[in-house]
């Protein structure tokens, strides 16, 4: 009985969740949005510096949400590491012996970097930018890393933490300063927007890249005991 | 009716599996991969409602690239911490051993 | 009415693959229908015209996420002996 | 314009001590937040006074206003927030200076996630835009459960798992409200929306957002019957970091619900809805403070009181629904006291039970045996934080419970007298059983350990500025008040 | 702000200050600790007889500011509040000596002396509230500083009598809560003013007035333990006697007694409540309580307990006074408050004496006490005395005031009620006198102690022979203008000015 009910009653709520959403989702299409939204970024498109809509929502109108977002993933990668008690580099079962993967990976990681800078370069005026770039880096370095290629700099010390602070704090450090030029926090000083926008975008594709990897290299677990407040 | 309200209803469609999925099931893997397809579903409707009407919005799809970036943040971290739980107790799911411990797990 | 045709094709597969992520009994096969779950995500988001997200979801939905739950099962693979040696392991962490 | 500086300085460089110390080692990293704890301290204190003075306006981040950009609202409320948050996590921060131990190698990673963990809540506070406080949430939430898990061992990371995954659950039912509030109105400014929804006629789709946010936050709030991750979370991290999570974290999504119960409740609330609201917050009254009564642990004990506590902010909603001008103004305010006070004596208590913890070198309430005759001042801060907990004379808690009783009487909701009544008892009989184990004579000679002066002195502040809140709680409630006049408030 | 304003807030400071000082002073310093004691408590007599005097002249000592929206805190010194914090500064005077003397070496100094000097703050709070909120304030604060006094000890027995204790009066507190937060609601907030606030009370708020002015006296009942709210002063008999002595006659019992008068006087006005009908059960309740407390002393072996139940008895006689309308009555009533005051404090103070010098707590073991111990005892046989109402002791004036205002309220069943409880003292008092006086001792007391000249230390032999010489006096000068007799008087006759 009791069984049962532990499936039936999730199975009702979720159906019921589905339910509501989509009447809601209905009743929602059925009716006009009082703001439009596209419209407006479309006058205001040409102040911002870049060509690229999504870009331009990103790292200029709604900035703020991205500065947050960068810091939500140095949040992951600091906890990440906090976890990996040793480098865990030396971890010899991480290594694969693969063949196949060792060819492809000398025809890969050439294409992917430059997939990568691609990437970054197409993303002021194309889709693309920092996020899907600094995915593809960390993907490269996740091949490398399944290599056996060990990546020195992923050892947690001073050199992996100013990794996956510098981008962040660039484009803090960017944002401040645009403030103390005169304008607006978090605004660019006219004429300087694409450069920095630029700017940014390089800096944060290494330090997402870095978090990535960081968080991917820290997975595996080793022996370290933990004496603290909980351990009565 | 528009393509975009299908994907809509579509992303409702994997709130609602995902949603069961992560009330359902005891592995922390499986309720991650499930609170993965709620993830995917809320980007969906986000982006077909607000594109039903007026066709693209780069705004929804800026804040669903965020939302991207941030879910990945949690799903890799809690990657980390579940397999670091894992290494030290062997335990693949949370309710499994409020025994041996004896706090922490009282609810 | 081809591309509707082809929408709830995509739509059906979608759904279809996420009941069979959270069903499957192998927990390795249940990463792997997750990760065909990204790739048709991403065509989906190439459908809804937003090649932005579709980038990022390849990238990173499918690609790094992948990856990293496929590194985890692994890890659970090899669980048996480890989880062994980690219990003793955490024990000694306590009595120190 | 110097106000403006003043904000921006709270948001961003929060953000920059983070980044700062992440760079450096912990006793290095020490330095720097004592400088940075300084400075915020002064800041907020700056910018409470500026907009106490001035009035509260809404600054559009970037150059850019809303819908376009994001909208920040600095109100009364907000900023009597922020400063709250100053003290309490700058209490909790110099305490954590002493308190951790600087030869642990992971703790080097507290401080960049403490920095995070204020960065968000100023800009939870501060957010006006439905997205951007989505942004926030997981700001806080991963910072959180890394606090909580840094360093732990198999029980920090049960439970830091647990609380992830409610977190992590409650952000996307709060996103998933977002996407249809965005897709029936296509902005995402609080104050955008609350403008356009009494010309809104098909309520089913903002009412099914409405649900959806609140019930994500709620889960992230730990309302009851959402609570079971809270306990063992706020229960395992070391002290400090209990004390901010209970003091201050939980209070940012319930913060965000009240805002949004505020703005939109007019409209898209109805009476059962806010009678199961305060319904439930009645009964995490009752059914937290039976459970903390029946706790082993010291800690777990605080921990459960949380989910009470929590339980009275619930009240808001009942008791600011289709009532008086007047009862919704008394709610607002026992809300807001009960917000402040909660904070400094949960600190201060958590605070005061780490180094009850630290002295006894036991977790159990009944290790306390003895402690009123050697340890009298570590109690003392545990015991005025408790005096505030349930809710006596003068303390903050005792106000925000007058306020909440004149709301019900003036609402004529006269059962939440009895949820008040009997919730104030329950944690007096969870808070005598802890002063009575400590006073259980023990013989023989001093063998506990004497914590340092700065670690004792933290709480007793906290607990004493707790105590006296409703002696200060007429100015107080006044520049709270603005937010009342200045947002676009129904 | 004038000194007059000024005066209230600064001697309730004394005392607050002096238990900040008091926690702060290491365990081993008792010199300084009782330096510190004694000046804080001669400061605030001091200061207190100031007042008395400034209210005798017609001062008007009155500090207000607003402390919640709608909500005032207030201190004011009217001629009741005098009365009242003159007891507390007298009783605390001599109880902190005494307490010095009992506490010779025990443990814990510094806290049990901190407390209480915040109890005595808390009382002296009560005293000198101008409105309802103000006296719920100390009124909490107080329970909050006698729990630690009543738990001292630590042991089993304590803990199990603070819970107990604190199950009451925190539940009594709520209900006070309650009650004050519907008061204020329904009426705003209202000061303490002499002849009440609801003399022509609108008709539709006469069943919410009813109802408060039962759910008042609920709360306030348990502090000053009226039947049935009593059942947690006898088991706090296990605190130390100097503790009991203030929980009797000055703080608890004292501030219960004392925040009915002021709601049935000076927020409902005496007419208002006679007009609810709310006087008459008030009084048979009193009856009620005066009568059970004595009988059930009949039957306690323990000394402590004894005294507790008659406590118990005594205190309603507060309630009875008070409930006679009229102002003789409420003249007895409130003399009552002073006498009892005395006259319970010296009887303790005698227990304790007993206690710490012989080891004796139960009334059997008293036999021939008289002879080893003759200070104390004639102490003890003064306050016996005055409880029974032997003229011209103090319980005579109250006895003889009462019943001439219940002959003057046309209540004769009060002067029945008066004799058979006089009567029933006498039945639980005079054999304890008697074993006292006219027994042999047995054998060995069961556990002596010698302080060189004196039958007993110094510090416990002076207080109950000066509290007894008082008992006398009130009695013999009551007619002398400041005497307690001539203060309740001109209190009552204000009280009833049209």
């Amino acid at each position: 009985m009791k069984r049962i009910l532990a499936v039936t009653l999730p199975l009702l709520a979720s159906m019921a969740l589905v339910l509501l959403l989509g009447a809601s989702l209905w009743s929602i299409a059925g009716s006009q949005t009082p703001v439009n939204l596209p419209e407006l970024l479309a006058g205001k498109m040409n102040e911002s510096g870049v060509n690229h809509p999504v870009t331009a929502v990103l790292l200029n109108f709604r900035s703020y949400d991205t500065l947050l977002e960068i810091a939500v993933l140095v949040i992951a990668g600091i906890t990440g590491i906090s976890m990996a008690r040793t480098a865990s580099l030396e971890d010899p079962e991480l290594r694969t012996s693969d063949s196949l993967l060792y060819a492809l990976q000398r025809w890969f990681i050439p294409l992917m970097l430059l997939l990568a800078g691609y990437l970054l370069w197409a993303g002021a005026d194309r889709p693309g930018g920092a996020f899907q770039a600094g995915a593809v880096l960390a993907g490269c370095g996740v091949l490398m890393r399944l290599g056996g290629i060990p990546l020195g700099f992923l050892r947690p010390g001073l050199l992996l933490r100013v990794g996956l602070g510098l981008g962040f704090a660039v484009f803090l450090l960017v944002a401040v300063l645009s403030a103390m030029a005169g304008e607006a926090f978090l605004a660019y000083p006219p004429g300087m927007t694409k450069p920095l926008i630029i700017t940014i975008e390089t800096v944060l594709t290494f330090s997402i890249a870095m978090v990535l990897l960081a968080l991917f290299v820290s997975a595996p677990v080793n022996d370290a005991g933990a004496p603290g407040e909980d351990d009565s | 009716m528009t393509p975009s309200l299908l994907y809509a209803f579509a992303g409702a469609g994997l709130c609602g599996i995902g949603m069961f999925g992560f009330i359902q099931l005891r592995h922390l893997l499986r309720k991650l991969l499930a609170f993965n397809l709620i993830g995917s579903g809320t980007f969906l409707v986000l982006v077909g409602l607000a594109q039903h009407g007026q066709g693209p919005d780069a705004v929804p799809q800026a804040l669903v690239l965020t939302g991207i970036v941030v879910s990945i943040a949690a799903t890799a971290l809690a990657i980390v911490l579940i397999r670091r739980y894992f290494h030290l107790s062997g335990h693949t799911s949370l309710e499994a051993d409020d025994s041996d411990s004896g706090q922490g797990g009282a609810e | 009415m081809l591309e509707w045709f082809l929408d709830l094709l995509l739509v059906t597969a979608l759904l279809t693959t996420a009941i069979a992520t959270l069903s499957s009994r192998d927990l390795f096969r249940a990463v792997v229908v997750f990760i065909a779950f990204g790739l048709l995500m991403a065509v989906a988001w190439v459908r809804l015209q937003a090649p932005d997200i579709a980038l990022a979801e390849t990238a990173i939905g499918a690609g790094l996420t992948g990856v990293l739950l496929l590194d985890a099962v692994s890890h659970f693979r090899r669980g048996g002996t480890v989880a062994a040696s980690g219990r003793s392991d955490a024990a000694g962490g306590r009595e120190q | 314009m110097i106000t403006a500086w003043l904000m921006a300085g709270l948001l961003f460089t929060p953000l920059a001590w983070a980044v700062l110390c992440l760079l450096l080692d912990f006793s290095r990293g020490r330095l720097v937040s004592c400088l940075g704890i300084t400075v915020q301290v002064l800041v907020s204190l700056g910018l409470w006074v500026a907009v106490a003075r001035e009035g509260g306006f809404l600054y559009g981040l970037g150059g850019w206003e809303a819908p376009l950009g994001i909208e920040l609202r600095v109100d009364g409320l907000a900023v009597t927030f922020i400063l709250l948050t100053a003290i309490v996590a700058g209490a909790c921060g110099l305490h954590a200076s002493v308190y951790l131990a600087p030869d642990n190698a992971w703790y080097r990673y507290f401080w960049p996630l403490f920095w995070f963990l204020w960065a968000g809540l100023n800009g939870v506070w501060l957010g006006g835009d439905l997205f951007n406080l989505y942004v926030g949430l997981e700001l806080l939430s991963l910072s959180a459960v890394g606090l909580v898990a840094l360093g732990g061992g198999i029980n920090a990371l049960r439970a830091s798992l647990r609380y992830l995954l409610a977190a992590l659950l409650g952000s996307m039912a709060y996103l998933l409200g977002v996407a249809l509030m965005y897709g029936q109105f296509g902005t995402l400014s609080i104050a955008g929306i609350a403008s356009l929804l009494p010309e809104t006629q098909a309520l089913v789709g903002p009412g099914m957002a409405m649900a959806l946010m609140l019930s994500g936050l709620a889960l992230k709030t730990a309302l009851f019957p959402l609570h079971g991750w809270l306990p063992p979370a706020h229960g395992i991290a070391k002290s400090p970091v209990s004390a901010l999570l209970s003091a201050l974290v939980v209070k940012a999504s319930f913060y965000i619900a009240a805002r949004l119960w505020l703005e939109f409740g007019h409209e898209l609330g109805s009476t059962a809805v806010a009678q199961l609201i305060g319904g439930l917050g009645g009964a995490a009254v009752i059914w937290g403070s039976w459970l903390a009564c029946r706790q082993s642990q010291l800690k777990q004990v605080v921990a459960y009181s949380s989910v009470a506590q929590i339980g009275y902010l619930f009240l808001l909603f009942p008791l600011t629904f289709a009532v008086s001008d007047t009862a919704s103004l008394q709610a607002q305010q026992g809300m807001t006291l009960q917000v402040v006070s909660h904070a400094l004596a949960k600190a201060a208590m958590f605070l005061a039970a780490g180094n009850l913890i630290l002295a006894t070198g036991s977790h159990q309430v009944a290790g306390l045996a003895g402690v009123s005759h050697f340890l009298p001042f570590s109690l003392f801060s545990f015991g005025l934080a408790g005096v505030s907990l349930m809710g006596m004379p003068p303390s903050g808690g005792f106000a925000a419970k007058w306020m909440l009783l004149q709301a019900s009487l003036a609402s004529g909701q006269w059962w939440w007298i009895v949820v008040l009544v009997a919730g104030s008892l329950l944690s007096a009989a969870y808070v005598f059983r802890i002063y009575q184990a400590s006073f259980v004579a023990k013989t023989g000679v001093d063998d506990f350990y004497h914590p340092p002066g700065s670690l004792e002195v933290i709480p007793l502040l906290l607990a004493l500025m707790s105590l006296g809140l409703a002696l200060v709680a007429e100015p107080l409630l006044s520049v709270m008040a603005l937010s009342l006049e200045t947002g676009g408030a129904p | 702000m004038s000194l007059s304003a000024l005066l209230p807030p600064i001697t309730l400071m004394t005392s607050l200050l002096a238990a900040v000082l008091i926690f702060a002073t290491p365990e081993h310093r008792s010199g300084l600790r009782t330096t510190i004691n004694l000046t804080a408590a001669l400061i605030k007599l001091l200061l207190v007889a100031i007042m008395v005097w400034g209210v005798f002249q017609g001062v008007d000592y009155h500090l207000t500011f607003t402390m919640l929206p709608g909500v005032a805190f207030t201190l004011k010194a009217d001629a009741l509040s005098v009365m009242f914090a003159g007891l507390s500064a007298i009783l605390w005077l001599l109880t902190t000596v005494y307490a010095v003397g009992y506490l010779e070496d025990s443990p814990n100094r510094s806290r049990f002396f901190g407390f209480f000097s915040l109890c005595v703050a808390s009382t002296m709070g009560i005293a000198l509230a101008g409105n309802l909120f103000t006296f719920l304030l100390f009124y909490e604060m107080l329970t909050l500083a006698t729990y630690p006094l009543v738990v001292h000890r630590g042991t089993v027995e304590a803990l199990r009598a603070g819970r107990t204790y604190i199950l009451y009066t925190l539940t009594g507190g709520a209900v006070l809560l309650v009650a004050i937060a519907w008061l204020h609601g329904l009426v705003g907030d209202l000061p303490f003013r002499q002849g009440g606030h609801f003399q022509q009370a609108a008709s539709d708020l006469e069943t919410p007035l009813t109802l408060i002015f039962v759910l008042l006296i609920a709360g306030l009942g348990v502090k000053a333990a009226i039947f049935p709210l009593h059942g947690w002063l006898p088991q706090a008999m296990v605190a130390p006697a100097p503790v009991s002595a203030l929980l009797h006659a000055v703080a608890v019992v004292k501030a219960g007694a004392f925040g009915i008068v002021r709601v049935v006087y000076d927020i409902y006005g005496i007419e208002s409540v006679a007009a609810l009908g709310l006087l008459e059960p008030l009084a048979w309740l009193a009856a009620f309580t005066i009568l059970y407390g004595s009988v059930r002393a009949l039957s306690q072996a323990d000394l402590k307990r004894r005294l507790a139940f008659s406590t118990i008895s005594q205190v309603s006689y507060i309630i009875l006074g008070i409930s006679l309308f009229g102002p003789i009555g409420t003249a007895g009533g409130l003399v009552h408050l002073l006498h009892q005051g005395i006259m319970k404090i010296t009887l303790f103070f005698c227990a304790g004496n007993y206690a710490e010098t012989l080891g004796i707590h139960r009334v059997d073991e008293l036999d021939g006490a008289g002879r080893r111990m003759p200070g104390t005892s004639i102490a003890f046989t003064i306050g016996a005395f005055g409880m029974i109402g032997t003229p011209p002791l103090a319980g005579f004036i109250t006895k003889w005031t009462i019943a001439s205002g219940a002959i003057a309220a046309n209540m004769h069943w009060a002067i029945a009620v008066l004799l058979l409880s006089s009567i029933l003292n006498a039945a639980y008092f005079l054999p304890v006198v008697q074993r006292l006086w006219f027994r042999e001792a047995v054998n060995d007391w069961p556990h002596e102690r010698f302080w060189g000249r004196l039958e007993t230390s110094a510090w416990l032999f002076w207080p109950p022979l000066i509290t007894a010489l008082m008992t006398i006096m009130v009695g013999v000068l009551a007619s002398m203008p400041f005497s307690p007799l001539s203060w309740a008087e001109l209190i009552a006759a204000r009280e009833y000015l049209p």
